[in-house]
């Protein structure tokens, strides 16, 4: 079980903040490919890989990340901050 | 150092005079504040800011920690809000204070380059028009290169 | 803008408050506070500081006018003591503000080592062994090189 | 008549803030010339051009600075604010 996290237009396009998920994804590419055969708004959440970011327990990662041993994930927009 | 994270308004001029008065062999502090503009052509109702509580206070720590032992600060402070914030409004500040104002001018200039693009905020301007979120400026990208 | 040469003692975070809070469309506020730093190796009994009353106004208008023209600021600040001062006093702040904080800190930089090399302003440091005039720091000279 | 002024320890050397000069010399150079030859403390506190800097009515100038219509001339060390 993962617990995954979204954010920003990410949350509004997935329409939720968080969910857990089980999966057999390795890197966090293949808990995308899952993700987004799922449903619709999935797919359309994670489009654009360019234009997505993500974490995982909390530190930013590229996308072809282990998921092994994780316990949370985020997707998210490119920051905003300051 | 010093790490806030903060629905609650903040008193930049307080959080200056505090954080100079307890430097004792620093002869330079640089204070960078942040405020919410106004949009030019669609008057802003209000900002949004949402942020990835636990990821942020880390990202913030680690930023902060990196500057100090790079320029060997004296000290280094970052308070950053979210929640909804309305124009005129200080968003963040970070404070640096060091020896030479040229370490508190860098640091301090790092800091921000970090926070823009790898602190985890985003920020949504509702306006009368519709509400969109702020898009990454390629410049803020780029600054981060000269690190 | 403002410019101010005085001996009273200035509150830092009253006047960042200050010049934050008329800034209706700038984004970014910088300030630098310099701070009287106690000497290593013989304490500092007191720094003396002297100017060219006159000049000094006229050279700080200037400096503030250029910055103001070339980054395109919405305001910028400069407060400079002269007299006796003790170790942790604030000597001298400056403050800028912006649009952009590339802008707000450039020019605060610019002023900063303008003031340093061509404000006519000495320093004179007195301690237990003896008093000192201060030497400009080749570093400061350098430093006007890159504006 | 030129206001001739001085500041830190070119003050100290020469003994005074400030006074009334009648000269006949052309350049800031000529008048550094003039003052070093009239008594030895001037002789010392202009001895080393490299240190000194100087102002002509209140603006940098360098020591070929004509003095013509100059109401007042300012030596001093090189500034150190901030």
């Amino acid at each position: 079980m993962i617990n995954v996290l979204y954010f920003a237009w990410v949350r509004e396009r997935i329409g939720l903040p968080r969910e857990e998920i089980e999966t057999n994804a390795q890197t966090v590419r293949e808990l995308i490919a899952e993700l987004s055969a799922r449903e619709e708004r999935y797919a359309a959440a994670f489009e654009d890989l360019e234009s997505l970011r993500v974490a995982v327990d909390q530190e930013l990662v590229d996308f072809d990340a282990s998921l092994s041993g994780v316990r949370e994930v985020a997707f998210f927009p490119p920051m905003t901050g300051g | 150092m010093g790490v806030r994270v903060q629905t609650d308004p903040f008193n930049a001029g307080a959080e200056l005079k505090t954080f100079s008065s307890v430097q004792t062999n620093a002869g330079a502090v640089v204070t960078f504040t942040g405020i919410v503009r106004d949009l030019p052509d669609n008057p802003l109702a209000f900002m949004e800011i949402e942020h990835y509580p636990g990821m942020t206070e880390k990202a913030l720590e680690k930023i902060c920690d990196t500057a100090i032992e790079r320029w060997k600060l004296a000290d280094a402070l970052v308070i950053h809000r979210y929640g909804k914030l309305t124009a005129g409004e200080d968003i963040m500040m970070v404070a640096t204070a060091s020896k030479h104002r040229k370490d508190a001018f860098e640091a301090a200039e790092f800091l921000m380059d970090y926070l823009k693009s790898r602190a985890p905020f985003w920020k949504k301007e509702h306006a009368k028009d519709g509400a969109d979120w702020v898009a990454q400026r390629s410049e803020d990208e780029d600054a981060l290169n000269r690190w």
